[in-house]
């Protein structure tokens, strides 16, 4: 080490350390800026979905919109769908909403212990959930209670699940909103965030083993995307071109965190992709066509054999985090009614209205009708029993069952000892 | 003097510590601006700045793995981990890393972190919310682990362990944070403030790691818990009326041998509570030690009441709990032994 | 019938399970092309193909994670981790997914995977390829964990784990891959082909998982071992001429209870040895085990002779191992008592 | 789900894995053909050292590289060192060369459990180490000894480590070449690999935090980037902003696996820095003038508080990954030979040469002289002892030591029982 070498006794300004700050923090007023990665939409270019991924470096920084602010389609993303099929997309979006809404109240009654909506971030998961094969199987984060619905899963059964009921087909064991439907290709839910990630890239790597046709798709939020099973996903997906799509839902908050702290300020979510040379894409994530369109591209990509996609869906938190979360406290009030991507429900409306298939009325209708629908399936559900505190819906035999396929001696001991002490004890 | 609960408590040694040394820093994911999910860190980064109060992305790997290299400059990173469920991610730094960093660099490098998470069940929260690890932490050569089971204690153990300079866990029983939960689920739970242990002095103090507690005398059974569990026992005690000797350990690494082994020499029987899977708990560890050392004072064998071989059930919550009635039984056994 | 070591043993158990199942799949760090940094995986992906025996990333995270979703799939995936030092960054795959999907989903999704890694010290290895991390596991509620002691068991146990419907932690006592090691660490290693339990049959068999083989009968205490310990006691009760019997338990989660009990009640003495660190170790559990069910039958403390309370320690390994002066010595201590 | 919807009962062809497989094996022939991506010396521009990193996009795509192929010194990155640092560099290169024969015979003689050589990666450590400043902080993996060597750190001290012997300050805990050197800021080396990336990125936020204007370095394998910790370090020092050079050193290979399995077959490592939003390098690791400058320019970056620079070092791994490895069993013989970016000892020599500096006579000197050095140290350090079997050069006591400040109950305990044991096992 040379002594005469820079450095050494130089006088130079202190370090510091910069602390990421949202943009607004309660009590301030909110008027988002024009952002200039938002893009106008139509105006990103759609590689052919067999592209390669060095081809389109440029897509992670633009935003992939099918919606104008007048609600008409245009350009190359435009997926083209039958009216039809949009308003069954609308439809599922306000049954999505109607029963966060229901759910949500019924925790506030008392009936549960735990909700988490995705209000504002329904096209997310319905839209992809169209664009993809009934056999493709989906790895969600616990805000995709979405692509049940678009899968036309039972409301009633996933009721059963949120109030730890006898129709529970979970037994009671899990928190509310951690589903799990194999029939519907929905992955058991779990809390630890990301795990799903890896997880996602072993079922689609899988499936390519085996030379079947049916892809993986994956979602977390974009605060989850720090964790190390976000980058073990993207580097097996990448080195085994797994056919599998791996969504990332920025929805802006985790928590109280705003994506800064995921590393939302340097650059887009959408740009991970760029690190491990895949494809990526970023889209509105409140305009369901964008979002169709994107996963059928990625969809389309992976069933090729082309690899997987990474997308980013960029939306907005509207609601808490959770029922044990108030917003209010470490973000502006009126961030969602300023959010530039707008309602996600309100925006396809818009679009059908503005083709002429859709009006006020039917909307309106409609709203009342998925409202009964829930309202119903909440009657059935709650047949069954809701949470509340000592009163016990299963039996509890059950707790005892599947830790393993069969059960051993120690857990078989522990039950018996469980029956003959509360049995002992009057209870 | 102040009336403080545990969120309190621990939110006072954090700032009391941050006060008298410049080193100490604490970080995690929603610790700055909003001051943490339970609210124990409240006030901080307002009081002493963001650079030393703040939030992180959400990666326990991250978190721990930055408090080493913070630990190596010369720091005191004070670290939260949301929830003790979501520590597997960070545990090849804690294990590989701080709790082997002072050993295998021969004492040129310290690794004098803090690293609180809320644990254990009883509120609700399903497997992920409920989790009870102490004992993979107990099993590592070069941690020390701690959990305390009252604002007092978790206070001065607290600034105790910031103030330690080799790595320590410590876990917050996070159903005690607002009153000392007796197992009795159905009914209303005591606030702190009726608690002589709510009384905490505003300023410093420490209690010192590695020394148990003797929370209740007694001559016909010695009763080893810590967190929540101290509660439960102790109400199960008080209705039962037992003589029973309770001793809330505080520390189980370094655990208090010379408390155990006195006080389970003179009752002859011992009985072990902890909230965690039983197999491989650190009960086991404890009833081996008492075994060892006791074997011809021991009038009964040792028993323990834990948590079940199960991950924890959401809707079966109290069922899975160790709670007054499991207590009691194994009480009537072990006297009736 | 063939001869082999324990190296051989385990890679013709994978072989024969990818002949009979082609959802068996095997990857790992070095696995695919090389075939293992022990040669484990030798030849398979020459046999099988690329799709079957592969190469993977160092992510140890990402290759516990991938096998869990190649397990929800429907495929049996046989992960290799290097280095059972090296599996904490897969730890929360592990314990908090693998473990827990039958549970969590009902039923609905499984993880029959069997994770194989070499453990154990006496190779001079240092801090970070000489650990025996099983009690992390034993405590995790919905693994099972396989420790095998010798070629014979080894294929038998592999097969099973690889069968069984639940996720196996499978660990290989990497001293004895080419003999049965005795602790004596200054004699020459005699080769398997010397031992019984080299005699291994071609094709495909099980040993039980959850069974523990009584390898010596006795009389005067019990001892409890798995893995290289196996080797270690049966020397010493050898040299010293001690009528003991000597209990290879083989899984130890679930471990066999009713073998290890009947042991103990007959001998009324027990000595339980392992590697790992002693606090908190497996040891723990088993010692707790056996004074809940024997106490009665007891007529010394239950003895534990183990690794210390540190870092496994480079140059100082053989003063850190439990060889035979600390075995020899606690056994008369306990037959003396 | 609508029952029309593009898939179902669609004729497609089976998906396929795709496993990467190196372009030689064992008995091929290799011929490396042009890499575009290895660009020429001088042909990479030099951005400002404070440039936004979305200024800098394409630079993870080329390398940086000084040396053109005669070892003229060309282009914007030539750091113009003066010809004494060069020579001062060649040494401690040549120095590191024979210090690692020298251990690798001493393992191979006996002497010792284990060694790990750097060869050929020689220009990496020395370079960079020559380019920072003495106070700031190495984190290295296990291939760095040449940082100690730059910083002309005691052989004797790092042999008495290599040999586990009484010298060994280290008290014979940890396998060789796992130093430990406070006073050389050269942090304790850890077998588990990529651990030293996010403790490198809190080092330096600890040094921003305090207003200090000391940076940190961290260095691992481009196989060890597929680690969760390689992810945590690049998002926090993204988040945050740190003052880090967190350096990927792809040398082609993972122990028998080559850099195609950690994600290189789809991309540059250097690329990873895009999806984090911080300035990423691809630099020539043969050349030592790069590896100077590009080491210079992230320093300047990382002091002036503008944030991490990720460098991919590209260099090869010219001998087996340990004494535990015969690389001959995975990798084609004469790779190493044919690996276009040559040697980095003969290309700096010939750099000298060519600027008239340096000849083939005080070449040959100077390698006679640092084996010399070698030996001669070799000597001292053996006088304190040397690895073998069952002879302890350390105190047994140590052993319990240093686990905590204070030793607790049970490792007193401990320490008496071993004490006794032995004593009355008469040994
Ligand atoms: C491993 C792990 N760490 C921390 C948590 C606690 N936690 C639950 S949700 C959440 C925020 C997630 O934010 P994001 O990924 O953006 O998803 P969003 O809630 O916005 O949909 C946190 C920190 C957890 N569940 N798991
Ligand atoms: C966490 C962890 N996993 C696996 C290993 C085993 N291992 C040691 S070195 C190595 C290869 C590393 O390759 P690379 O990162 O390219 O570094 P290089 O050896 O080429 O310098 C592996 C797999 C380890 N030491 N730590
Ligand atoms: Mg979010
Ligand atoms: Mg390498």
């Amino acid at each position: 080490m040379s002594t005469t070498q820079a450095g050494e006794g130089r006088n130079i300004p202190p370090l510091s350390l910069h602390v990421p700050e949202p943009r607004y923090r309660p009590g301030d007023i909110v008027s988002f800026a024009e952002d200039p990665t938002l893009a106008e939409a139509g105006a990103v270019r759609r590689p052919a979905p067999d592209a390669a991924p060095d081809t389109m470096r440029d897509l992670p920084y633009t935003l992939v919109r099918v919606l104008d602010p007048e609600g008409r389609a245009v350009g190359p993303w435009d997926p083209r769908l039958s009216p039809d099929r949009v308003r069954a997309m609308l439809r599922k979006m306000m049954l999505t909403r109607a029963y966060d809404e229901r759910m949500y109240r019924a925790q506030r009654a008392g009936k549960t212990s735990f909700y988490m909506k995705c209000t504002g971030e329904e096209a997310v998961s319905i839209a992809a959930a169209e664009a993809l094969d009934r056999g493709d199987m989906c790895f969600p984060s616990y805000r995709q209670q979405g692509l049940l619905i678009a899968r036309d899963w039972s409301l009633v059964d996933m009721m059963c699940q949120v109030y730890s009921n006898r129709g529970d087909r979970l037994k009671g064991r899990q928190l509310p909103i951690m589903y799990s439907v194999k029939e519907a290709g929905f992955f058991s839910i779990s809390g630890n965030l990301t795990t799903q990630y890896p997880q996602a890239v072993g079922w689609a790597m899988a499936s390519a083993a085996k030379g079947d046709t049916r892809i993986a798709a994956a979602w977390c939020g974009e605060g989850s995307t720090a964790e190390g099973d976000f980058h073990s996903a993207l580097t097996f997906a990448s080195v085994y071109r797994a056919p599998v799509i791996l969504n990332v839902v920025n929805n802006q908050w985790a928590i109280s965190s705003f994506q800064g702290f995921a590393g939302g300020e340097a650059t887009t979510f959408a740009a991970r992709a760029l690190g491990y040379g895949v494809a990526g894409l970023r889209v509105d994530g409140n305009d369901a066509l964008a979002v169709y369109a994107a996963t059928e591209w990625a969809a389309e990509r992976a069933r090729g054999n082309h690899g997987p996609t990474l997308i980013e869906m960029f939306t907005y938190r509207a609601e808490g985090h959770s029922t044990s979360d108030d917003p209010s406290a470490y973000r502006a009030a009126d961030e969602a009614k300023c959010f530039p991507l707008g309602d996600p429900v309100e925006r396809l409306k818009a679009h059908l209205i503005l083709l002429g298939e859709w009006d006020e009325a039917r909307h309106a209708a409609q709203a009342e009708e998925v409202a009964v629908q829930v309202r119903d399936a909440q009657r059935e559900a709650e047949k069954l029993g809701v949470l509340s505190g000592g009163d016990f819906k299963q039996d509890f035999q059950t707790m005892f069952e599947d830790v393993f396929e069969e059960m051993p001696w120690n857990l078989a001991e522990q039950r018996d000892q469980m029956n003959a002490e509360r049995k002992a004890a009057g209870i | 003097m102040a009336v403080m609960n545990m969120i309190q408590a621990i939110n006072s040694a954090m700032d009391v510590a941050m006060e008298r040394d410049p080193d100490v820093i604490v970080f995690g994911e929603d610790v700055g601006y909003f001051g943490g999910v339970f609210r124990a860190t409240a006030g901080l980064q307002k009081k002493f700045g963001k650079n030393r109060a703040f939030d992180t992305p959400i990666s326990e790997n991250g978190i721990v793995g930055v408090a080493v290299g913070m630990a190596a400059y010369g720091l005191r990173p004070v670290p939260e981990i949301q929830f003790a469920d979501y520590i597997y991610p960070g545990l090849d730094q804690l294990v590989s890393e701080a709790a082997r960093l002072r050993y295998r660099s021969a004492g040129e490098f310290t690794a004098p972190i803090t690293v609180r998470s809320p644990f254990g069940g009883g509120i609700f929260g399903g497997q992920t919310h409920s989790q009870s690890p102490e004992a993979i932490f107990a099993h590592v050569a070069g941690l020390k682990t701690v959990i305390p089971s009252n604002p007092y204690d978790a206070k001065g153990l607290l600034i105790a362990a910031i103030e330690d300079n080799d790595p320590v866990i410590f876990f917050e029983p996070k159903r005690i944070y607002n009153g000392p939960f007796d197992g009795h689920y159905d009914r209303p739970v005591q606030p702190w403030s009726r608690h002589p242990a709510s009384e905490v002095p505003e300023g410093h103090y420490t209690v010192p790691l590695g020394k148990a507690a003797v929370v209740r005398g007694g001559e016909a059974v010695t009763i080893l818990a810590y967190g929540t569990m101290v509660h439960v026992v102790m109400g199960v005690v008080a209705e039962q009326g037992i003589d029973a000797e309770v001793v809330d350990l505080r520390t189980i690494v370094p655990v208090d041998i010379a408390t155990i082994e006195a006080s389970v020499k003179k009752t002859g029987r011992c009985l072990i509570v902890h909230e965690a899977t039983r197999t491989g708990g650190f009960g086991a560890e404890l009833s081996a030690l008492v075994t060892e050392r006791c074997f011809h004072h021991l009038e009964s064998p040792v028993e323990r009441v834990t948590g079940w071989d199960t991950p924890y059930p959401h809707s079966l919550e109290w069922a899975y709990f160790p709670g007054p009635v499991r207590v009691g039984e194994a009480l009537k056994r072990i006297l009736e032994d």
